[in-house]
């Protein structure tokens, strides 16, 4: 079991987003979470990236608590999202060079240039993102995501304004760590693009994370 | 390591838009202009004139620049991401605090020769007291800013708020650096006002410190 | 409008450097022949370009304001091109005046600056060029040159404020006008010609510079074999 | 013909990132408008919105020259993209008014909360929409555009980030407006989700826009 | 009609956010007090060290105050979506003006009470006398600083761009309400600088003029 998260709450003022949701991933998995716009969806993938603290419940990452601090467990986890978590300001190879370089990963400009060059943009790969097309900053966003080889990644509407070279780029990511065992969770109102690479759909309702 | 990286993104951040230092530079210059139009004919003391003109004008520079640090860090998310890769807290810390000491270390040179040409103070001999000075004075500035800084990620209103806790806590510092420089180009020593010196030093190593024990805190308070 | 760069310029260009330099060097020459002030010495010859480079920014910058009103109702590019390259030119002839002012003041007043009308209003005149500068090379396409035009015309109000400022404000202890005369006042009239030659000569190099990065983008466009207009 | 794009070009420094692309559409049609990552199809939009001046070539909007300054033309246009253009300070219900006060729709308050009703976002009309999540906010821009019953819809990826009922929802508003003789254009990577509505499916594709 | 709405929208996003003005208040009281602290007071002259106090910290507020104005307008677009519902740009200017006018004057009217009181200046006899001035004042400022926070719109370090153009264009404004007030806290009257007050006059109506030509343009420059 990668990932376990039992009983996860969270309430933004007086309400409750998410309550007692719960969540297991396994190694090789790729689960599909679906559910209503303002669901919780994206406030559940913060929490499983340590980005928010759920005010109830607990997270279990490779058998242990995760917690906020867990420097390794940061570095074992893929997070994409609605914001592009990247300055716009630097161009694709230095943001992904950056973000490898400090998580350590070993030679990270050239495991940059090697995801650009899986999502087709090699092209732009030298260009500062401020001016970049909506497809464009996704694809980097995504494939800062891949950076560290994650045991497990957890990609927050992933497919939002890819074409479909872009969608198929990324699918064949998600394939290989899949096959190097990683767990993953994607977030799609889309429930083809994903097409046979799913294991498993999830919907969240009513704060709960319920199998579908 | 991180050190390092971090310090030079930020830098790599500035001077990607040349623009920035350029207008740090003019507004440095019009802050200038306008303090000493506004208090100039009171004083007939070009030495005090001059050191609060200098100080307060990096102060204000200051607040804009380490603004604009807080912008790129938050505007895309570039600062979450930062924390996802698991980096050591403290050197990000650092690594800001250096690119930050750069910065206004760099906007001080360009304000020393205006205020020492507009107010005709200073000679060489004092220059390498005033440097030290400004040294302490930047070092401080940047720690508290950085730190600060961190807490006003994600608030509205940043400048503002970054303003309004920096300013009390500064303060000491601040006097310090004004009478310090004041006393070296007035009558070439700093003998008199050694205490101030003292507060100085003592600002910048408890900023530093505190940010060894809190950054991390500060890092992660999530809403 | 066609963004061929005009030929005839290049030989413009080149006779009115020549035209420039020559000039410059008999202005030199009767600089130095001139008679030496009675009461500053050798310092006052500093007249013979700080004048001369003050009052060529205050034609530059009135220069400036022209060209962005004619970018304004013409659109045309080329306009634009006129009022940056007169602007920037401009400002290397201001921060002239800012260096030889401050350099005469410490002989003269006995400090290198004071907080009097002219000297206040330069500086300001001068911050607001620089930023003229600074907003143009942060924007793009048309909105630099639309942006750069009203600029332009805004900071134009300063000038007459400069100009005047000596007159307007009591206790102004910059003088009003040229007091010299007989030999000295024929130096610095020749000085005045050779540096609006001297001006003419960059801002032309400047202009064409500007002019081929356009056409830099048109060839481009003739590459694609696209038709259309180029001016914005 | 409601609008006719001839010839439209436009760079960003020096690179033509539109060349001669032409587009009619008329009343009534919906027109799909598809093309990879970067062809300019948003810069399309953004121009035929009059918020971009292009380079070279001629739009005219019922008959006559469109110009960025004719507010009439801007009036009888409905236009959304990937920023919300919204305040996000105020409330969906307050943008709404606002925007249609502005635009001199009569009954400004109430439209609004018509839109809002529409597209199920009444339960959070008085909520300020900082902290909407992303399938909200793109509702609200979505309404935006409808509010003056525009005579040209232009929507730049209407469906990011909605849901199965947020679509269908943005669908009833696109097929009322066709009903009414609007003339419609989609941006989307997904060609499934406008359905039946569409009338003709054209790509950008080097700058050109192709019938396909 | 227009006017109207686009001002009540700007001062119902700053009211919305309490903290906001909350922190500018504060930041204009501290402002006063670092002036002060830096440049007095010796109490030479009280009244004009007063008013250089109370206008270079309106100055430096209202530098931020309008920074946030346009940020609001620029991150998600709305600015954008207000030129699309077509609506006039010259009264869309003098509706932001108007709030500006009244942000900016809430700020004076705070600020206005800490300076009488920390330099003992002023009587309810020349209150009219100053708050006259200070309208002239806010009313320029926000003026010109409405027009030059549109050109501003779009580039990066804003505010520091925003105040290298609006500093020194407002210079005459500045030192007209410098000595207005000082002489109305000093002799009572502003007789000897009636000249002033044209010149503030003669500004204030340069830049609504300015504006009914330019702002349109300015609305439109797009990239
Ligand atoms: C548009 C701007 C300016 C113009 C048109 C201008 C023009 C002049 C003129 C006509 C003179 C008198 C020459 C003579 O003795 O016959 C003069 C003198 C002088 N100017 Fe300027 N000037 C300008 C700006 C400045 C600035 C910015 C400074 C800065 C420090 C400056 C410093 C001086 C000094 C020190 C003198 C000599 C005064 C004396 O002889 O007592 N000027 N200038
Ligand atoms: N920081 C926050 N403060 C207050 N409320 C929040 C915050 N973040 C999210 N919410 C609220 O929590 C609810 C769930 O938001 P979330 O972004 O998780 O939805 P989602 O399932 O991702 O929706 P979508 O499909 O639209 O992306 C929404 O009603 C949102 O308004
Ligand atoms: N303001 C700008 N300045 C410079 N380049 C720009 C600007 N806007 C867009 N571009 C460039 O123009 C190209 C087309 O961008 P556009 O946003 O129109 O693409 P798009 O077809 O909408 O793509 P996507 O499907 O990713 O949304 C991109 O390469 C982009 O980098
Ligand atoms: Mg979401
Ligand atoms: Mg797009």
């Amino acid at each position: 079991m990668i990932l376990s998260a039992a009983n996860i709450g969270k309430r933004f003022e007086a309400r409750w987003v998410l309550r007692d949701a719960s969540l297991a991933l396994d190694a090789g998995e790729v689960v599909l979470l679906a559910g209503k716009n303002g669901a919780g969806k994206t406030t559940l993938a913060r929490i499983l990236a340590t980005l928010l603290e759920p005010d109830t419940g607990e997270i279990r990452f490779e058998g242990s608590a995760l917690r906020g601090g867990r420097r390794d467990a940061r570095r074992a986890i893929g997070f994409a999202s609605h914001r592009p978590l990247l300055y716009l300001g630097l161009t694709p190879l230095e943001n992904l060079t950056l973000f490898a370089r400090l998580a350590g990963v070993s030679a990270p400009a050239s495991r940059g240039a090697e995801l650009l060059e899986r999502l087709q943009m090699t092209p732009f790969a030298r260009k500062p993102m401020e001016r970049f097309s909506r497809g464009m900053v996704q694809r980097v966003s995504v494939a800062r995501a891949f950076l560290g080889a994650p045991r497990l990644l957890l990609l927050d509407e992933p497919y939002a304004g890819l074409d479909d070279e872009g969608t198929a780029g990324v699918n064949a990511l998600i394939q290989e760590s899949k096959a190097r065992g990683a767990a993953t969770l994607v977030i799609s109102h889309d429930r083809e693009r994903l097409g046979a690479l799913r294991t498993r759909l999830c919907v969240v309702d009513q704060g709960r994370v319920e199998a579908a | 390591m991180t050190l390092l990286t971090v310090a030079l993104k930020d830098l790599q951040l500035h001077a990607r838009d040349a623009r920035f230092v350029a207008t740090l530079f003019l507004f440095s210059a019009s802050l200038v202009l306008i303090l000493s139009v506004a208090f100039g004919p009171i004083f007939r003391n070009p030495a005090q004139e001059a050191s609060a003109t200098l100080w307060a004008a990096l102060f204000f520079a200051g607040v804009l620049g380490l603004t604009r640090s807080l912008d790129l860090e938050s505007e895309s998310g570039g600062g979450d991401a930062l924390r996802l890769t698991g980096a050591d807290p403290y050197a990000v810390y650092l690594g800001k605090t250096i690119a930050n000491v750069i910065l206004l270390g760099g906007v001080f040179l360009l304000v020393l020769p205006i205020a020492s040409v507009f107010f005709d103070v200073g000679n060489l001999k004092v220059l390498p007291g005033v440097l030290g000075v400004a040294a302490l004075g930047v070092i401080g500035y940047a720690a508290w800013g950085t730190l600060f800084a961190a807490m006003a990620r994600g608030l509205k209103a940043r400048e503002l708020l970054l303003s309004v806790l920096l300013f009390p806590s500064l303060v000491p510092l601040w006097i310090g650096a004004v009478k310090v420089t004041q006393a070296l180009w007035a009558v070439g020593t700093a003998d008199a006002v050694r205490d101030w010196i003292k507060v100085m030093v003592v600002s910048d190593i408890l900023a530093l410190a505190l940010a060894a024990f809190l950054y991390e805190l500060i890092q992660e308070a999530s809403e | 409008m066609s963004v061929d760069l005009p030929r005839w310029t290049t030989g413009l260009g080149r006779a009115l450097w020549a035209a420039a330099l020559l000039m410059l060097a008999v202005s030199l020459w009767m600089i130095l022949r001139a008679p030496v002030e009675a009461q500053m010495g050798i310092v006052q010859k500093i007249v013979y370009v700080h004048v001369p480079s003050a009052i060529v920014t205050l034609v530059a910058f009135g220069l400036t304001f022209a060209a962005s009103i004619a970018y304004l109702t013409t659109r045309s590019w080329v306009w634009d091109a006129v009022a940056a390259s007169a602007c920037e030119v401009g400002l290397a002839f201001a921060t002239v005046v800012m260096v030889t002012g401050p350099l005469w003041a410490r002989s003269a007043w006995n400090t290198w600056w004071t907080w009097e009308p002219r000297l206040t209003t330069f500086l300001i005149l001068w911050i607001l060029y620089a930023g003229y500068h600074v907003v143009r090379a942060s924007l793009h396409s048309s909105a630099r040159r639309t942006v750069s035009s009203i600029l332009g015309i805004v900071l134009f109000a300063n000038l007459p404020i400069v100009w005047k400022s000596v007159e307007w404000w009591r206790g102004s202890l910059h003088p009003r006008n040229v007091t010299m005369t007989g030999e000295m006042r024929e130096t610095l009239l020749v000085s005045m010609a050779a540096w609006f030659v001297f001006f003419a000569a960059a801002f032309l190099s400047r202009l064409r510079l500007e002019w081929a990065k356009e056409e830099d983008r048109g060839d481009t466009r003739v590459r694609h074999g696209a038709p259309g207009r180029v001016s914005a």
